[in-house]
């Protein structure tokens, strides 16, 4: 196999390599670092051990590739359902941040003040921590929620950290209401799922690839390899695919049919597509009568008619047309889909007829105008996914006959917009017309059917009186509520505006950086000024550390045990663990350590609701033999071998042999809706939003202003977002989008990648361009404004002309303005600084936006 | 037939002799195997090659500089 | 012997041995050229090739071939004219022309040690490549050409020829008693003015010429393939590249024969030996090949504008309209302009040196722009695949080294001409 | 007898560039070195925009114009295809990349301590060097200090010195192990594809027996070892975008 070459040569060598050997050794042949017949004694020891990737979303096996224990390479781990023996590009550059000394080395405590960029003293991991832990107990003992404790997106699933949140009690902020939180929102409140739609990829034959980066993004469940993979064997067996986005992307060469939509305007797209399925009568009447609540009576009110049982359970009631009486739902023999009917004196209409009429305004023709594209695409959409759907086809897979209904949409980021949560509503409708959800090639949303607590918990939307807390839990502007880091920004900066009394005084940032990743830069240098103390727990030095951090403790990159993961592909159910490669470098360290390090100097570590018992709930070992024993620090590898045990397995030798545990494929009546048990989970799909209308009145009641309950309403109905009535010399949509190098902002930290990705800029339409003088590679100037304050918000970048984009559009890749890695550095702004947040530039469910009305001119001329 | 006019001839015909046999039998205009084609069949025949346009055009000096024989 | 008497005790002819204030700038001069050259030169060493403008092409979008390329093709054209000119002379016994006989053989063989230092400081290895060569060379590759015929058989012949047809005047001046007698004794090596010895000279000169010219035609060739046996690179492919490397291979080398011609002659008094009809003849030889070359540059933007491919079209653009333009009409200009006028002293029979001279720099501009445009543009425009258009401007460091080339030889030509007359010496009524 | 070669299937790239990546950790080029290149293509005006990717790495050509060029046969191309330069012998006078068509060549302009420089990673900070043993790259891969093939030549690896001349080897060092090059090895769609196409059940023969197939600028008659399935080949209008940092 690999040639001998000893380590001492071999080293002598790296040492020696380049130009001035070249000129001394010109003349013999022999490198210095070929090994002599001495070295093969000692030759290298070369091995190769398993893992997880730690920088992507979907956490790929990989195996790495050591020479005397030092990690010389990652690649793709043979036999991984998601990326079986390949590797993305950040999967292999992030080898060259476990070596990188621009990383965190030791625990770091501020000495100068805050607000600036950061000078530092290096600590013992025992004098930091005993700061955290005063720090978190001075405010724990006023109130444990006043600690915040926020994490970008984790990297393993969350158990170790919402172990240490619930031991704590403190509050928590994710990043979900920057990904497609709004998205899950609607799905929970429309079918009970908690996900996003995807499609049943490798059996679907005509997919909306709704602002779905097809091939660089991936979605919330998978990375942009397992998908891809998905939508190429897809394509080969003749799946369609309709680009629904401003930009081409690299969705190009796989796109049948690019639909260049206006930002902000897939809600009219997807009503138009309803009026269409409807006209065209493409409705899967069966799916809507017996699983949705279409039939349902409603009143004038616009309330659902209801009937209470004996044991005062409201049960809806539906227009029996057997028996020509208004019989509850679960009772009825033939319900009425359609029509109105009198009931004792009242007129009382079917969900479904009033979303009939709802839709009927929204033409091809009206939304061709609102989206910017042509109408006749529009109808010829609607009728290829009506057809493909095969409404009432069925088939067979394992033995399980289940509707057939090969159409789907495939929507993630989109959902971040100002109308992002009735959009994602509308979206659904469209394919419950057709009866694809929960059917085979149909609409998905997970590799398994299961109902989330929030279907239920949608049905009655609390709008309380003041005061809130700083969150606006079951406030008056948010009765639903994703819990949005932004708005926790804007009540920090102004709390009697928002009704709130307690602001969080202490903050623990676990591997997250408002300051560069999240929209509305501003905002989050306003705010977090704010904070008592903040401690962050990451392997860089992040510019929201550099700026704000009283500590940073520096966490290990992959070096470091983690999971349990999941490693299916939809298909087929595996799990992992990430297993470290290497010992951490420097003086880093697992999380799992550093949580247990924090747990025990707080003093929350053992004992009745300690971390140790929320770790053994959290890894299901409760009451287990394998549960950890109380009270004793536990070891990182153990915890994971008591739970690789727990499954029955040999234990977590298990992974380090094997790499991987393939579970199997998942069965027809766990993944499709239709053939679960009860169908669907036994849910009600609500294609009318009886709790929004309720809490829609309900807010307007308690006076919030309109801006707040607009939206509320029972079916997806159009406006003109806010961002539009902004001054017309503004007169440009400004997007922001992913670049396939790239993952949020940290990967900005990884040289590799950033030269991999060039430096920042922003597509224009040449059109544009020659309109506005502006050629490839000018310096220009962007500067945004926001409708409701008037704000203006510029940034400065170079130009770069594509026909891939709307002329109206103008995008920008997100992850860039890094000053934190001197490699990063200098690569150009990120378009956070000029997005807004808050009032008109976020959703009703309290999510993010990004986009924002521009105008932009080349540096020096004014617009 | 003069020595001078033999030495010279003789310069000429070697001079002549090293580039053909350098040329053709050691650096190779032609090849079989694909690495063949990478190497002078000889090492250093391209110098030889040199030397022989030297030699050859040497056969000048010494025509023209070497004591005429009778006299 | 009675001819050496008649002339004991003049000083040694044309200032050779005698340092005027005027040699001493000329030779400061070029000394501080070479000086800045050699400088240049350590900075690339030590920097690497990155401190030189050329770039990988395609992916860098730069040239990897530049301005010292350019000139190794350069000055091995201007070695042409000097060995030409002095086989001439010889074969057909041009007496009037001996005046320029030895300027163009010196001519000759600088040119040749500067093209050949001009790939030296081309290669990423130097030292590498000086060995390499010798050890490895392949007849495959048109390097061969160059390296083997041009720079050593064409080097080590002009030098041959130099020296023979120097000896005569070596012994002249071995007769003399001065401080440089010693060296010419050994220069001499002996020569006694005998007929035979004379008879055998011109024998041998003759056959020398004869071996010569052939070899030149080769070397000029084989230069031009380094460029035209490559598909790959819109411009340069093609048949006529070698003809035209030949022809404007004179073209510069004769041009710089007038101008060195003229400098003696004014320098040196010696209108006499150096008379008009040297020039006329070097005028009319020089307008004949312009004449020529530029048939062949009309042919050339006709080919480029008639029905391009289009990958010979982005080069045809970049040339005649594009970012080489300006240095693409230049250099036609500086050809044309000189043709036009030698061809009106040449009707009107009215040589003026003085025009001459200016004709003779005017076209070595337009040469090392048309050598130029032969390298970059092929590389920066030459595009099959769709890579951006990439651009190519020289640095510092390369003005620094080929000013070095230029100084170097000035300085070899000043040097010569302190050690031995550059105008052969008259000889004696037998 | 064995004659490698690599399959690009064009209706599978999705112009990642995971390739380029591998391709430059396992060979361990320094900054601004991409011996694997991936175009990004675009053609048309707004909306009938065309985009495609084109991977290229290089061609391997069996009738390579760097190969007959080379002065001195440090360029030269082994009997089982692979076309490679003999970082020991180079001169560095750059007359391959000339003569190539393709722009598959990389000089090293620098002294490769500058160009890992660009990175800004003090890879002789202690607290490293203490484990890396101050290896350049960190990762340094080994595998490219040892000769390779039968004629024992120093073939695999990058920035060995400055003033020569590198290019793709097709991980020379890899297929001597029996493994795939890296790039090959690490798409995540299976766009590359290689093997020994004289052996008529390999993979890669299997993959291309009667497909539709073109060679880069096969007009040129360099006949590359690099062939692309599905998909043209690059139109003359196509606009390269997305370029990453390959500036000195």
């Amino acid at each position: 196999m690999m040639q001998p070459v000893s380590r001492r040569a071999f080293l002598k060598g790296t040492a020696a390599a380049g130009g001035t050997l070249a000129a001394s050794r010109f003349l013999f042949e022999t490198l210095d670092t070929v090994a002599g017949a001495d070295a093969l004694a000692l030759g290298p020891v070369e091995d190769r051990v398993f893992t997880t990737c730690w920088i992507g979303k979907q956490d790929c096996g990989m195996t790495a590739r050591r020479i005397d224990g030092r990690v010389v390479k990652f690649e793709g781990m043979a036999g991984h359902p998601r990326n079986d023996g390949t590797l993305c590009p950040k999967g292999q550059a992030q080898i060259i941040s476990i070596y990188d000394p621009n990383r965190v080395k030791t625990p770091l405590i501020r000495t100068n003040a805050k607000g600036v960029s950061g000078e530092w003293r290096e600590a013992s991991w025992d004098e930091a921590l005993q700061v955290v832990a005063d720090e978190v107990n001075r405010v724990r003992a006023e109130d444990p929620s006043l600690v915040l404790w926020q994490k970008g997106r984790s990297k393993s699933e969350a158990l170790y950290d919402n172990a240490f949140i619930k031991a704590l009690g403190s509050s928590k902020l994710g990043h979900g209401a920057y990904c497609s939180d709004t998205g899950y929102r609607a799905l929970e409140y429309t079918l009970g799922l908690h996900g996003v739609l995807n499609p049943d990829l490798l059996s679907t034959r005509y997919l909306l690839a709704w602002g779905w980066n097809i091939t660089n993004a991936g979605g919330n469940k998978f990375c942009w390899i397992t998908w891809p993979r998905q939508m190429l064997e897809a394509r080969e067996k003749g799946l369609r695919i309709v680009h629904i986005d401003p930009r081409l992307r690299a969705a190009g060469p796989f796109a049948d049919q690019w639909l260049p939509i206006r930002p902000s305007t897939d809600l009219a797209l997807a009503l138009a597509l309803c009026n269409q399925l409807i006209a065209q009568g493409y409705l899967d009447r069966p799916y809507l009568t017996r699983y949705t609540n279409a039939p349902y009576l409603v009143g004038e009110d616009g309330m659902i008619l209801k009937e209470t049982t004996g044991d005062d359970q409201e049960i809806a009631l539906v227009w029996d047309i057997a028996s020509g009486s208004a019989r509850p739902a679960t009772e009825a023999a033939e319900p009425a889909l359609e029509g109105g009917y009198d009931i004792d004196g009242s007129t009382y209409r079917t969900a479904f007829d009033l979303f009939k009429e709802h839709v009927n305004g929204y033409t091809p023709e009206w939304a061709g105008e609102v989206c910017g594209v042509d109408a006749s695409l529009i109808r010829q959409i609607a009728s290829e996914f009506g057809d493909n759907a095969r409404i009432g086809a069925t088939t067979v897979i394992d033995g399980v006959e289940v509707p057939y209904r090969p159409v789907g949409i495939m929507a993630y980021h989109m959902a971040q917009q100002e109308l992002g949560f009735q959009a994602l509503r509308a979206m659904t409708m469209v394919t419950m017309l057709v009866g694809a959800p929960g059917a085979v090639g149909g609409q998905l949303s997970d590799s398994t059917w299961k109902i989330h607590k929030n279907y239920a918990a949608f049905e009655d939307l609390a709008v309380n009186d003041p005061p809130y807390d700083f969150m606006l839990k079951g406030s008056k502007y948010f009765p639903i509520n994703t819990g949005f880091p932004g708005m926790v920004a804007k009540v920090m900066q102004d709390p009697a505006r928002y009704g709130v009394e307690k602001l969080p005084k202490v903050a623990i940032l676990h591997y997250v950086n408002p300051v560069l990743a999240f929209p509305s830069q501003p905002d989050f240098l306003a705010s977090y000024t704010k904070f008592e103390h903040m401690t962050v727990i990451s392997p860089w030095m992040s510019e929201t550390a550099d700026l704000f951090a009283d500590v940073v403790l520096p966490a290990a990159t992959i070096e470091k045990y983690e999971g349990p993961l999941s490693a299916g592909d939809g298909y087929i159910d595996a799990r992992v663990l990430r297993l470290p490669p290497m010992d951490p470098l420097f003086e880093s360290r697992g999380e799992i350590d550093i949580y247990l390090d924090l747990a025990e100097k707080i003093g929350v570590l053992g004992g009745e609701g300690g971390y140790i018992e929320h770790i053994n709930s959290e890894l299901g070992l409760t009451d287990t033999s394998f549960a950890l024993p109380d009270g004793a620090r536990p070891d990182v590898r153990d915890i994971f071998d008591r739970w690789a045990k727990a499954q029955g397995l040999s234990g977590i030798d298990y992974f380090e042999t094997n790499g991987i545990w393939v579970k199997g494929p998942v069965p027809p009546t766990s993944a499709y809706g239709y053939v679960t048990d009860p169908p669907f989970g036994g849910v009600v799909h609500r294609l009318y939003g009886e709790s929004l209308l309720k809490a829609g009145r309900l807010m307007e009641e308690k006076g919030a202003e309109e801006i707040y309950y607009q939206d509320y309403l029972p079916f997806p109905t159009w406006r003109q977002p806010t961002m539009d009535s902004s001054p017309e010399e503004y007169d440009l949509y400004l997007i922001s989008y992913k670049l396939v190098e790239h993952k949020q902002s940290r990967t900005t930290l990884i040289p590799l990648l950033t030269e991999l990705s060039g430096k920042q800029r922003i597509d224009v339409n040449p059109a544009t361009a020659r309109r506005l003088a502006i050629s490839d590679g000018d310096e220009v100037v962007v500067e945004s404004h926001n409708a409701v304050t008037g704000e203006t918000r510029s940034l400065t970048t170079v130009a770069s002309l594509t026909d891939g984009i709307r002329p109206d559009v103008v995008g920008m890749p997100h992850h860039f303005g890094s000053w934190s890695h001197p490699a990063s550095r200098d690569l150009g702004p990120t378009p956070n600084e000029v997005f807004f947040t808050g009032e008109g530039y976020m959703g009703q469910t309290a999510d993010a936006s990004f986009q924002v009305k521009v105008r932009i001119f080349r540096r020096g001329d004014r617009a | 037939m003069t020595r001078r006019g033999i030495v010279t001839g003789g310069l000429i015909v070697t001079g002549l002799a090293l580039m053909v046999l350098a040329y053709f039998a050691g650096a190779a205009p032609w090849c079989n195997t694909a690495v063949e084609c990478s190497n002078p069949r000889l090492e250093w025949s391209p110098a030889i090659f040199v030397v022989g346009v030297i030699v050859a055009f040497s056969s000048a000096l010494y025509y023209s500089m070497s004591k005429s024989d009778k006299k | 012997m009675t001819v050496a008497h008649s002339r004991v005790n003049e000083p040694l002819p044309q200032g050779v041995g005698r340092l005027s204030r005027r040699w001493f700038l000329v030779v400061g001069l070029a000394t501080a050229g070479t000086a800045i050259g050699v400088v240049g030169w350590l900075v690339e060493h030590e920097q690497g090739m990155v401190a030189t403008g050329m770039r990988d092409v395609g992916t860098m979008g730069g040239a990897t071939w530049g301005l010292y390329i350019s000139m190794v093709v350069y000055f091995v054209g201007v070695s042409f004219a000097g060995i030409t000119v002095a086989a001439l002379i010889r074969l057909f016994n041009l007496e009037h022309l001996k005046g320029v006989a030895r300027m163009a053989e010196l001519l000759t063989v600088v040119a040749l040690l500067l093209g050949a230092l001009a790939i030296v400081v081309d290669l990423g290895q130097p030292l590498r490549g000086l060995v390499n060569l010798f050890r490895y060379a392949r007849p495959q590759s048109p390097f061969f050409g160059t390296f083997s015929l041009v720079v050593s058989g064409y080097l080590f012949s002009s030098l041959v020829y130099l020296y023979l047809t120097s000896r005569p005047d070596a012994a002249r001046l071995a007769a003399k008693p001065s401080k440089l007698q010693p060296l010419y004794r050994v220069w001499a090596a002996g020569y006694e003015d005998t007929p035979d010895q004379r008879a055998r000279d011109r024998r041998v000169t003759f056959w020398l010429a004869l071996a010569i010219l052939p070899l030149l035609i080769v070397a000029h060739s084989s230069l031009g393939f380094v460029f035209g046996l490559q598909v790959g690179r819109p411009g340069w492919f093609g048949t006529l590249q070698a003809p035209a490397f030949v022809v404007l291979a004179g073209v510069s080398g004769i041009g710089h024969l007038i101008v060195l011609a003229a400098l003696v002659r004014r320098v040196l008094h010696e209108e006499h030996r150096i008379g008009m009809e040297v020039f006329t003849w070097l005028g009319r030889f020089l307008m004949l090949l312009l004449f020529v070359y530029l048939y062949f540059v009309v042919v050339e933007i006709f080919t480029a504008i008639y029905q391009p491919t289009v990958n010979e079209q982005r080069i045809g653009d970049a040339l005649l309209t594009g970012e080489y333009a300006p240095v693409f009409w230049g250099s036609v200009a500086a050809l044309a302009l000189p043709a036009v006028g030698l061809a009106w002293m040449a009707v009107t029979r009215r040589w003026r040196i003085g025009w001459m001279v200016a004709f003779g720099a005017l076209v070595n501009l337009g040469a090392i722009g048309k050598r130029f445009l032969i390298v970059a543009p092929s590389q920066t425009h030459g595009q099959l695949l769709p890579y951006p258009v990439g651009t190519y401007t020289p640095s510092l460091v390369e003005y620094a080294v080929v000013l070095g080339l230029f100084s170097l030889g000035a300085l070899l030509i000043a040097g010569f001409m302190k050690l031995f007359p550059i105008v052969e010496m008259e000889e004696a009524a037998p | 007898m064995t004659r490698y070669a690599m399959a690009v299937d064009l209706n599978r790239c999705q112009g990642c560039r995971a390739c380029v990546e591998a391709c430059k950790i396992e060979n361990n080029t320094p900054n601004a070195v991409f011996w694997m290149h991936v175009f990004r293509l675009e053609e048309g005006e707004f909306p009938n925009t065309k985009m495609t990717f084109l991977p290229r790495p290089c061609q391997h050509c069996n009738n390579a114009p760097c190969v007959k060029v080379c002065p001195v046969g440090a360029r030269y191309k082994r009997e089982d295809g692979l076309v490679l330069t003999d970082f020991d012998r180079c001169i560095g006078c750059r007359y391959c990349e000339v003569a190539c068509p393709y722009g598959v060549n990389f000089f090293n302009w620098r002294n490769p301590e500058e160009a890992w420089g660009e990175y800004q990673i003090p890879f002789d900070d202690p607290d490293l060097a203490s484990v890396t043993g101050g290896a350049v790259p960190p990762y340094k891969n080994p595998d490219h200090d040892v000769r390779h093939g039968p004629e024992q030549r120093l073939t695999s690896g990058s920035a060995h010195f400055k003033g020569v001349m590198e290019k793709c080897t097709f991980c020379v060092h890899r297929v001597e192990q029996g493994m795939l090059p890296a790039c090959v090895d690490t798409c995540p769609v299976q766009a590359l594809r290689f093997g020994d196409v004289e052996d008529e059940d390999s993979p890669i023969s299997r993959f291309l027996r009667d497909k539709e197939s073109f060679q880069l600028l096969e007009e040129l008659g360099t006949d590359p070892s690099v062939v692309y399935v599905g998909g043209n080949p690059p139109s003359s209008h196509a606009r390269e975008i997305e370029r990453p940092l390959t500036g000195v």
